[in-house]
C-alpha cells in the first residue's frame, strides 16, 4: 500500500490551515500530519490562524492562491469559518475538515470531516466525575474551569457536561469560570473560587494545563486532591492527554483524563487517498477518544504530547 | 465716560495656589488707544490678559467689553467677541505651516474646501506688510527661527481684524528694525479705530507707540498714566516701587582690552550646510563677545555649532587651547561650554518639574553622591539663585510652568550660572526680562567675565550689546560681515555693517 | 545657482525621507514578486486587497485619532459589536444591516470622545476600558449563555449581504473600492477642511490650539466618532465576510491598526504626518502575513512570529536609516 | 492698600480650592472604600487574609511590570513588549532549569535575558530614533516567538517538589515570597524616584527631550537604562510566575499584561506624555485591577460580564480622580 501511495502522491501538495496557536495539541497534530505527508510523499505546509477567524479566512485565501492539491481545514469557528469552504470550492481545491465541525455541504464543500466529538468528551468527563463518587452520595458539587469563551471546543464540552449534569438530580454545577486553556489563568480562577467559600467535590477542566493550574491552586490553599472522595480528596477530571497530564494521573493527583487525541493523521491521509481513488466517503469520520485513569495510564504514557 | 471705553475691567482678582497673581485690579482701554501694560516680571500682566481672554477664570471682578458685560470661558469666545491676542509664550501649532498658523480656524474656502493658494498668497502679503519677505510660508513653523514664529503670531493676530488687539511681549525676539515695522502696522490698526494693549519690557518701544500706560506691581494696580506725563525714570520707579536711578544709570566699564589674554575659544572657518559660511571667532577669557545680525542672519546656528548641537561641515574649534570635536552638546558641556537657548519653551524649560529641578538639571551629578541626590544641596543652590536673580516664585518647589515668562528666563540663566562654565553662550538672554532684572543680569554677566569666563552673547537689542560687550561680531547671511573692537563699538558702525552685508537672498531678510 | 542645486537636493532628500514607507513597501513587493511566483498573480493581489480592507478602515479612523494626539484601543471591539449588530439588525430590516453597524460605531466613538473630553480621562485608558467593556457587550449581544455554552445563533443572511465583501466591479473587489473611497475622503478631509486642519493643530499642541481659538473638544469628539464610524464600517465588512457571529473575530486588530498608522509615518505624539501614507503602513502589515504564507513552511507558529517580527524590524530600521540620512 | 481688604476673601477662596483638591484626592479613596464595602457585603468571605493573599499574588506580576512601566512612561515612552519579555525570561529560566542548571543559575539566566531585551529596546529607541511603540511591538511579536523557540516546545512543567516550584510557594516569615519581593520592589522604586539623579534625568527627558539634550543629559544611556530596568522587573515577574504555577507556557505567559500594566500606571496618575513618576499611584492601580478580577471570580461572574464590570470600575475610578 505504501508503494501505491507514493505514486498517487507524486507532485501533490497538501496544505493545512490550523486555527490554533502554540498549544501542545495543535503542534502535535500538525507535526503528525507533516510526518504522515512525508511518509506518503506529499509536500506539506501549514498556516496558523492564532485563534483568529478573520486571519484563518485570509490564510485559506493565501493557500488557495498557491493552488495546492488538497486543503486540510481546521476551522476556528463552526459558522464563521465556513467562508473558507467557499474559497476552496471556487478554486476547485478539495477540502478535508479536521479538528472541529463546520457548516457546509458534504460532497460539494468537503470530502469528509474527521475530528473528536467534543460534546461526547464533555459527557464523558461529567460521567467520570459521577463514577468517582459512591452511589449514595447525595450531591456532587462541580466546578468547571472552561476554555476560551466562544471557541468551538469550549462550547462543545460545556454542552456535553451540562447534558449529563442536567439529567442527574445529584449533580450540581456550582461554579464555572474561564481558564482560557492556560495554567496561570486557571490557577487564579481556582484560587478565587476557593476563596469565595463555595463547597465543591469535583473540578472539571477543559484542558490538562488548566487542571495543572487548578492542582497548583488547591495545593497552595491546602486542599487535597486524588481519587478517593471519602478521604476528602477533590476529584479532578479533564480533557487532554499531554505528558504533564498523564504524569499527574500517575502521581494520583489528577483523577481521569478524557483524551482528545491528535494522532489521526493517518485517517486524514487515508481519506485523501480514498478520494483520489475515486471513492465516496462518509460525511463524518469519528476519532476515537478514550478515558485514561490510574489503571491504564502507563500504557498510554508514550502517547503524551 | 463709559462710552469711550472699549474695555473696562474692574476689581479683577485671580489667585493661584500660594500666589495672589491679581488683586483688585482695574484696567480700561479707550477706543482707538494703544495702551501699555507695564510691570516687573511676575507683576501679573500676562495673567490679566489671560483672564481677559478666558484662558483663566477670574475669582472676582467684572469685565465690560464694547458696552457688554462678558465672561469668556475659552479663547474661542473672546476671539469671536473681537479680541485678538498674541500670548507671551508663543502658542502656535508647531508642525503646521506658517501660512496655516496665520489662518487656522478661519481658512478661506473655495467650493467648501480650503483654498491653499489664497492662504499662502495672503500669508505672504500680510508678512510682507510687516516687512518680512522671502519666508517660505508653506514650510512648518518649527523650521523657522523664533523671530519668524513671533512674526507669524503677530500676523495671525493682525489678520483677525479685531476690535482689540492684545500683544504680550510681541517684540521680545525682534530687533529694532522689525519692531519699527510692527509699529507702522499698529498705527494703521489704530487708525482703523481698533485699540491695542501692548506689553513690553523695552522702554523705548513703549514710549514710541503707546498713549497711556497702566502699571502693575506684585499683582496690584499702581495706576494709569498718560504717556506724556511719564519719563523712563518715573515709569521704572513706579514699576519697582522705589527710585530707579541706580537701575537705569549703569555705566559701562571702560574697555578692558583683553585681547592679549589666552583664548578660550578659537574657531576657524566654521561652515554648515550652505547657511553658515567660513566664520572665524576668537574669545579670550574674561571677554564678552557680542554677535549682532538681522533676523535669520545665522547667529543662532553659530551658537548651536559652538555647542555641538549642530555639527559643522567644515572648520575647526579649539576650546581652552585643545582641539574640540563637538558631536553632541554633551561634548561641549564636558569642555566647559554653557548654552542658553533663545527658545525658552521648546528648548529650555521642563514645565512639569519644579523650579529647583529646572535650575539644577545640569549639575545633578555634582549635587549627588553615588547617584543619590542631596535635596539639601539642591535647595541651597536654588535658594541662592532665587535670591541672587530676584526670581519671583512661591518657592523652589513651584512648578516651572507656573512661573511668569521673565522668571522662567531667569531660572534658565541660573541653570548655567551654577554650572560655572569656561565659555558661556547666551542666545537672546534678556528675552522678556524686565529692566531692573536686566541690569542685574548684565552685572552678573560682567561678573562672570570678571572671573575669567569667556562669554558669547547674541542679542537683537543693539543697546544691550553696546553696553555689555568688549567686542562685537556682525553676521549677515551666515557670513561674518565685520568685527568691532571695544573702542570702535557704536550704534552707527554696527548699523553700517549690517546694511553693508545685507542684500536680498533666499532666506528671510528684510525688505528695507 | 549654487543655492538652486542645494534646494533641489534638499527637495529630493525631503521627498525620499517623507516617502520612507512607500520605499519600504516597494522593496517588500519586489522581493516578494521575485521570490514567490504566486505572489504577483491577480488572484493573490485581489485577496490581499480584500484582507487589508477591514483593518485598513480601522487604520484610517485611527490615523485621525493619532493625529489629534490621542489613541483608540477600542476599535477591534467596536468592529466586532458592529458586525453582530449588522447581522442581528439585518434579520429585522435588511437595509439596517448596512446602516446600523456604522451608527453603532459612531455612537461608541462618541462615548469614547465624551469620556476623554468631558470626563478628562486619558485616551489610552478610557479606550482600554471601553475595549474590555465593548467586548463584553459583544458576548452579551451574541447571546452567549451561562458560561461558555453558546446559544445557537442562526443568522439568516440575505443573498446580497455577502456580496458587499465578496463582490467586485471590473475585477476590483468592493472592499478595496470602499477602502480607496474612504482613503480619498480622509485625505480631502484632512487637507481641505477646517476640521481636518484643526486635528493637526490639536495634535501638535492642545494648549496652543485652544489659545488659537479652536474648539478642541469638538475636534476630539469628532475624531473619536470618525474612528468609531470607521470601525463600524470595518465591522460591516467583517459581518459580510463571516456571515456569522463571532465575538472573538477581531482580537489584536487595534494594535495592527496603530502599527499601520505609525509605520505610515504618523508618530504617536500626533500633529505630524500624512493620512494618505497610512495606506502604505496598511499594505506593509497586510503583505507580511501573506508573504509568510507564501513561504509554504511547515514549522510551529512561533517561527511565523519570529519572521513577522524580523520583517517588521527590517522595515522600521531601514525607514529610520532613510530618515537619518535625510537630516544629516 | 487693597491688600488688607481682600485677604479674607482670598483666604476663603484658597480654602475652597484646597477643598476641591481634597474632594479629588479623597474621592478616589472614598470611591474605593465604598465599592469595597459594597463588595464585602455581597461577597461572602471577602474580608479575609485569603482574599488579600489572592489579590496580592495575582497583582504581583502586574505590579512589578507596572513599576517598570511607570519609569518608561515617565520618560515619555511606552513598552508593550513587557509580556513577551516575561515569556522570554520564563523560557530561559525554564530551559536552564530543565537542563539541570540549578535554581540560582536558572533564575539569573532569565533575568539576564530580560535585561538584554531591555537593552535592545532602549538602543533602538534612543539610537535609531524609532518610536517606542513600534520597537516594543517588534519585540512583542518576535520576542514571544523567540521565547517559544528557546523553550523548544509550547510548555514545560516542573514536578511539585522541584526547587523552582518550591521557590514559588516559599514563605518568608509567614509572608509569601511574592509579597516580600513586591514590598522590596516598591521600596526600591520609591527610593529611585525620590532620591536618584537617574530618575530626575528620566523625568527631564519625558518632560522636554530637546531641553534635556541641551542640558547635557545622556539621553542614550538614560533611555537604555529605563528600558533595561523595566525589562528586569518583567523578567522577575515572569520567572516568579513560572515558579508559582510550576510550569512555563511561553505562548501564554504574560500575554496582554501590557494593557493591565499601562492601565495601572494611568490610574496611578503618571502622565502618558512623560513627567513625574508616581509609584504609590501605580501600586494602587496595579492592585485595583486584579482585585476586580478576584471579586468577579468570587462571585462567579460570567467572563463577559466581568469585562463590563472591569470597564465600569476603571472608568469610575478615573472619573473621580480626573484632573481638569
Ligand atoms: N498657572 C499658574 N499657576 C500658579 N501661578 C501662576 C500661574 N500663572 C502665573 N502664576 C504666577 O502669577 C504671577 C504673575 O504672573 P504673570 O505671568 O502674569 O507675570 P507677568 O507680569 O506676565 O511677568 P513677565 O513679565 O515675566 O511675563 C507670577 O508670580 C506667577 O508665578
Ligand atoms: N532646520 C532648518 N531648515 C531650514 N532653514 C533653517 C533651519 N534652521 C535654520 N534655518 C534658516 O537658517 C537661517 C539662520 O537661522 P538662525 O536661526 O541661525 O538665525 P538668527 O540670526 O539667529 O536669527 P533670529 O533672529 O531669527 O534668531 C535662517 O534664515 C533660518 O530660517
Ligand atoms: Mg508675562
Ligand atoms: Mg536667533
Amino acid at each position: 500500500s505504501c508503494n501505491r501511495g507514493a505514486s498517487a502522491s507524486k507532485g501533490k501538495s497538501v496544505a493545512y490551515s490550523s486555527p490554533g496557536d502554540a498549544n501542545g495539541w495543535f503542534l502535535a497534530f500538525s507535526s503528525e500530519l507533516k510526518k504522515e505527508a512525508e511518509k506518503r510523499g506529499y509536500s506539506f505546509s501549514v498556516t496558523h490562524a492564532q485563534q483568529n477567524t478573520a486571519r484563518q479566512l485570509s490564510d485559506v485565501e493565501d493557500i488557495i492562491a498557491q493552488k495546492p492539491t488538497f486543503l486540510i481545514l481546521g476551522p476556528k469557528d463552526t459558522k464563521a469559518s465556513a467562508d473558507a469552504l467557499r474559497t476552496a470550492r471556487k478554486a476547485g481545491v478539495p477540502v478535508i475538515v479536521v479538528n472541529r465541525d463546520i457548516n457546509g455541504e458534504h460532497g460539494a464543500d468537503y470530502i469528509t470531516k474527521i475530528y473528536s466529538d467534543f460534546e461526547w468528551i464533555g459527557e464523558k468527563m461529567a460521567q467520570a466525575v459521577r463514577e468517582a463518587f459512591p452511589a449514595d452520595k447525595k450531591t456532587i458539587r462541580i466546578v468547571e474551569i472552561h476554555g476560551t469563551l466562544g471557541s468551538a471546543n469550549t462550547t462543545g464540552m460545556s454542552k456535553g457536561i451540562r447534558k449529563v449534569i442536567d439529567n442527574d438530580a445529584r449533580m450540581e454545577l456550582v461554579r464555572s469560570q474561564p481558564g482560557n486553556f492556560q495554567r496561570d489563568v486557571a490557577m487564579a480562577a481556582m484560587e478565587n473560587i476557593i476563596q469565595s467559600g463555595v463547597e465543591f467535590d469535583a473540578v472539571i477542566c477543559h484542558y490538562d494545563d488548566e487542571a495543572m493550574g487548578a492542582i497548583q491552586a488547591l495545593t497552595r490553599k491546602g486542599r487535597k486532591m486524588g481519587n478517593d472522595p471519602s478521604r476528602g480528596e477533590i476529584i479532578i477530571v479533564g480533557n487532554g492527554g499531554t505528558t504533564v497530564g498523564l504524569e499527574a494521573v500517575k502521581a494520583g493527583k489528577y483523577h481521569k483524563i478524557v483524551s482528545v487525541t491528535p494522532y489521526y493523521a493517518d485517517k486524514v491521509f487515508e481519506a485523501i487517498e480514498a478520494h483520489l481513488a475515486g471513492k465516496k466517503l462518509d460525511p463524518y469520520i469519528r476519532v476515537d477518544d478514550i478515558v485514561i485513569d490510574k489503571n491504564n495510564v502507563d500504557k498510554h504514557m508514550a502517547t503524551g504530547f | 465716560m463709559v462710552e469711550d471705553c472699549l474695555l473696562k475691567m474692574t476689581g479683577i482678582c485671580k489667585a493661584f495656589p500660594g500666589v495672589k497673581a491679581l488683586q483688585d485690579v482695574d484696567f480700561s482701554v479707550k477706543y482707538g488707544q494703544t495702551h501699555a501694560l507695564m510691570g516687573e516680571n511676575g507683576a501679573g500682566k500676562s495673567t490679566l490678559i489671560k483672564v481677559l481672554t478666558g484662558i483663566y477664570q477670574k475669582d472676582a471682578g467684572e469685565i465690560v467689553f464694547d458696552a457688554e458685560s462678558i465672561a469668556p470661558t475659552d479663547a474661542a469666545q473672546s476671539q469671536h467677541m473681537g479680541i485678538s491676542t498674541i500670548y507671551q509664550e508663543l502658542n502656535l501649532a508647531p508642525c503646521l505651516s506658517v501660512a496655516e498658523n496665520i489662518f487656522i480656524g478661519r481658512e478661506p474656502k473655495k467650493y467648501g474646501l480650503i483654498d491653499w493658494k489664497t492662504i499662502e498668497s495672503r500669508a505672504r502679503s500680510i508678512l510682507g506688510d510687516m516687512g518680512v519677505t522671502g519666508v517660505n510660508v508653506s514650510r512648518p513653523l518649527n523650521e523657522h527661527s523664533v523671530a519668524i514664529q513671533q512674526m507669524a503670531a503677530i500676523a495671525r493676530a493682525l489678520s483677525l481684524d479685531a476690535k482689540l488687539l492684545v500683544m504680550d511681549e510681541p517684540t521680545s525676539s525682534l530687533s529694532e528694525t522689525e519692531a519699527g515695522l510692527l509699529f507702522d502696522v499698529i498705527r494703521r490698526v489704530k487708525a482703523r479705530g481698533s485699540s491695542v494693549i501692548f506689553i513690553s519690557h523695552k522702554m523705548s518701544e513703549v514710549f514710541e507707540i503707546c498713549d497711556t500706560a497702566t502699571i502693575l506691581r506684585d499683582g496690584c494696580l499702581v495706576g494709569e498714566y498718560p504717556m506724556a506725563d511719564l519719563t523712563k525714570l518715573k515709569m521704572v520707579s513706579l514699576m519697582i516701587g522705589r527710585d530707579a536711578t541706580s537701575v537705569l544709570h549703569r555705566k559701562k566699564e571702560v574697555s578692558r582690552g583683553l585681547d592679549d589674554r589666552e583664548l578660550v575659544l578659537k574657531a576657524r572657518g566654521l561652515s554648515r550646510a550652505h547657511r553658515t559660511k567660513e566664520i572665524d571667532i576668537d574669545i579670550a577669557g574674561g571677554q564678552i563677545l557680542g554677535v549682532a545680525g538681522l533676523l535669520g542672519s545665522g547667529r543662532t546656528e553659530l551658537a548651536r555649532i559652538l555647542f555641538g548641537d549642530e555639527i559643522c561641515d567644515g572648520g575647526e574649534i579649539e576650546i581652552a587651547g585643545a582641539a574640540a570635536h563637538l558631536r553632541t552638546p554633551r561634548d561641549a558641556i564636558r569642555l566647559g561650554v554653557g548654552f542658553c537657548s533663545e527658545d525658552r519653551k521648546a528648548e529650555g524649560v521642563f514645565p512639569h518639574m519644579s523650579v529647583m529641578e529646572n535650575m539644577t538639571a545640569g549639575i545633578l551629578g555634582e549635587l549627588s553622591a553615588g547617584g543619590v541626590l542631596s535635596r539639601k544641596a539642591q535647595m541651597q543652590v536654588a535658594q541662592t539663585y532665587i535670591d541672587k536673580l530676584g526670581i519671583k516664585t512661591s518657592g523652589p518647589d513651584q512648578r516651572m510652568g507656573e512661573l511668569s515668562g521673565g522668571n522662567q528666563q531667569k531660572v534658565l540663566l541660573a541653570r548655567w550660572l551654577c554650572k560655572k562654565p569656561v565659555l558661556m553662550i547666551l542666545d537672546e538672554p534678556m528675552r522678556g526680562i524686565d529692566l531692573g532684572a536686566k541690569s542685574e543680569i548684565e552685572d552678573i554677566i560682567a561678573d562672570l567675565a570678571g572671573k575669567g569666563v569667556a562669554v558669547l552673547m547674541i542679542s537683537s537689542e543693539m543697546e544691550e550689546l553696546i553696553r555689555s560687550c568688549d567686542k562685537i561680531v556682525v553676521l549677515s547671511e551666515g557670513r561674518k560681515a565685520g568685527q568691532l573692537t571695544a573702542r570702535e563699538i557704536s550704534e552707527e558702525r554696527i548699523v553700517q555693517m549690517l546694511a553693508h552685508g545685507s542684500h536680498p537672498g533666499q532666506e528671510a531678510v528684510h525688505a528695507k | 545657482m549654487k543655492t538652486d542645486s542645494a534646494t533641489i537636493k534638499t527637495g529630493v532628500i525631503d521627498t525620499v525621507k517623507s516617502q520612507g514607507p512607500l520605499v519600504m513597501l516597494v522593496v517588500l513587493c519586489v522581493i516578494a514578486g521575485i521570490c514567490f511566483p504566486a505572489f504577483a498573480t491577480s488572484l493573490n493581489l485581489v485577496n490581499i486587497s480584500r484582507q487589508i480592507s477591514m483593518f485598513g478602515l480601522l487604520a484610517l479612523g485611527m490615523a485621525f485619532v493619532i493625529l489629534s494626539g490621542g489613541i483608540d484601543l477600542s476599535v477591534g471591539s467596536i468592529a466586532v459589536v458592529a458586525s453582530i449588530v449588522a447581522l442581528q439588525a439585518g434579520r429585522w430590516f435588511a437595509p439596517a444591516a448596512v446602516v446600523a453597524p456604522i451608527l453603532v460605531g459612531v455612537a461608541i466613538g462618541a462615548f469614547n470622545g465624551a469620556l476623554i473630553t468631558w470626563g478628562g480621562i486619558p485616551p489610552f485608558i478610557a479606550t482600554l476600558a471601553m475595549m474590555l467593556g465593548v467586548k463584553g457587550l459583544a458576548f452579551v449581544l451574541a447571546g452567549e449563555g451561562r458560561s461558555a455554552a453558546a446559544a445557537e445563533q442562526v443568522v439568516n443572511v440575505s443573498g446580497w449581504f455577502p456580496v458587499i465583501f465578496r463582490g467586485d466591479c471590473f475585477g476590483i473587489p468592493y472592499p478595496a473600492i470602499i477602502l480607496i473611497a474612504a482613503l480619498g475622503v480622509a485625505v480631502v478631509v484632512s487637507k481641505y477642511t477646517s476640521f481636518g486642519r484643526s486635528v493637526f493643530a490639536v495634535g501638535g499642541s492642545e494648549e496652543a490650539a485652544r489659545m488659537m481659538g479652536l474648539n478642541v473638544n469638538k475636534c476630539k469628539m469628532l475624531v473619536y466618532m470618525i474612528c468609531g464610524g470607521c470601525a463600524g464600517a470595518a465591522g460591516l465588512l467583517l459581518a459580510s465576510r463571516l456571515k456569522a457571529i463571532d465575538p472573538t473575530a477581531t482580537g489584536g486588530w487595534e494594535l495592527t491598526a496603530i502599527a499601520a498608522v505609525v509605520i505610515g509615518g504618523i508618530p504617536l505624539t500626533g500633529g505630524l504626518g500624512k493620512i494618505g501614507h497610512v495606506i502604505y503602513g496598511v499594505l506593509i502589515l497586510g503583505i507580511i502575513p501573506n508573504l509568510i504564507n507564501h513561504l509554504r513552511i511547515s514549522l510551529p507558529p512561533w517561527y511565523n512570529e519570529m519572521i513577522t517580527g524580523m520583517l517588521l524590524l527590517a522595515v522600521v530600521l531601514l525607514q529610520s536609516l532613510i530618515a537619518k540620512r535625510g537630516t544629516r | 492698600m487693597p491688600n488688607s481688604a481682600n485677604t479674607s476673601a482670598l483666604g476663603a477662596f484658597r480654602r475652597a480650592i484646597a477643598q476641591r483638591q481634597n474632594v479629588r484626592n479623597y474621592g478616589v479613596w472614598s470611591f474605593l472604600l465604598l465599592s469595597l464595602g459594597v463588595t464585602a457585603w455581597f461577597t461572602p468571605g471577602f474580608l479575609s487574609w485569603g482574599t488579600l493573599d489572592n489579590t496580592l499574588i495575582q497583582a504581583f506580576p502586574v505590579l512589578l511590570v507596572a513599576l517598570g512601566m511607570t519609569m518608561v512612561m515617565s520618560s515619555g515612552g511606552i513598552d508593550i513588549s513587557v509580556g513577551a519579555i516575561m515569556a522570554i525570561a520564563g523560557a530561559v529560566s525554564g530551559r536552564l532549569y530543565t537542563s539541570n542548571a540549578g535554581l540560582a543559575p536558572s533564575v539569573a539566566g532569565g533575568i539576564l535575558a530580560g535585561g538584554l531585551c531591555g537593552l535592545f529596546n532602549g538602543t533602538l529607541i534612543s539610537k535609531f530614533k524609532i518610536q517606542p511603540i513600534i520597537v516594543t511591538l517588534v519585540v512583542m511579536i518576535a520576542g514571544r516567538g523567540l521565547a517559544q523557540t528557546i523553550l523548544g516546545k509550547p510548555s514545560v512543567s516542573f514536578s511539585f517538589n522541584s526547587s523552582l516550584n518550591v521557590l514559588g510557594q516559599y514563605k518568608i516569615a509567614g509572608l509569601p515570597i511574592q509579597i516580600v519581593i513586591m514590598i522590596a520592589a516598591v521600596a526600591m522604586m520609591l527610593f529611585v524616584v525620590k532620591k536618584t539623579v537617574f530618575a530626575k534625568h528620566v523625568e527631564a527627558i519625558g518632560d522636554n527631550p530637546r531641553a534635556a539634550r541641551l542640558v547635557g543629559i545622556n539621553i542614550l544611556r538614560t533611555t537604555a537604562c529605563v528600558y533595561v530596568l523595566c525589562s528586569i522587573l518583567c523578567a522577575v515577574a515572569g520567572i516568579m510566575k513560572v515558579a508559582l504555577t510550576g510550569g512555563v507556557n511561553a505562548a501564554g505567559l504574560g500575554k496582554f499584561i501590557e494593557l493591565d500594566a499601562i492601565a495601572a500606571v494611568a490610574i496611578g496618575g503618571t502622565s502618558f506624555s512623560g513627567g513625574r513618576a508616581r509609584i504609590f499611584g501605580t501600586v494602587i492601580g496595579a492592585v485595583i485591577i486584579p482585585l476586580v478580577t478576584v471579586i468577579a471570580g468570587m462571585n462567579d461572574m460570567r467572563d463577559h460580564h466581568a469585562m463590563i464590570f472591569k470597564a465600569v470600575i476603571v472608568i469610575g475610578v478615573l472619573l473621580v480622580r480626573r484632573e481638569r
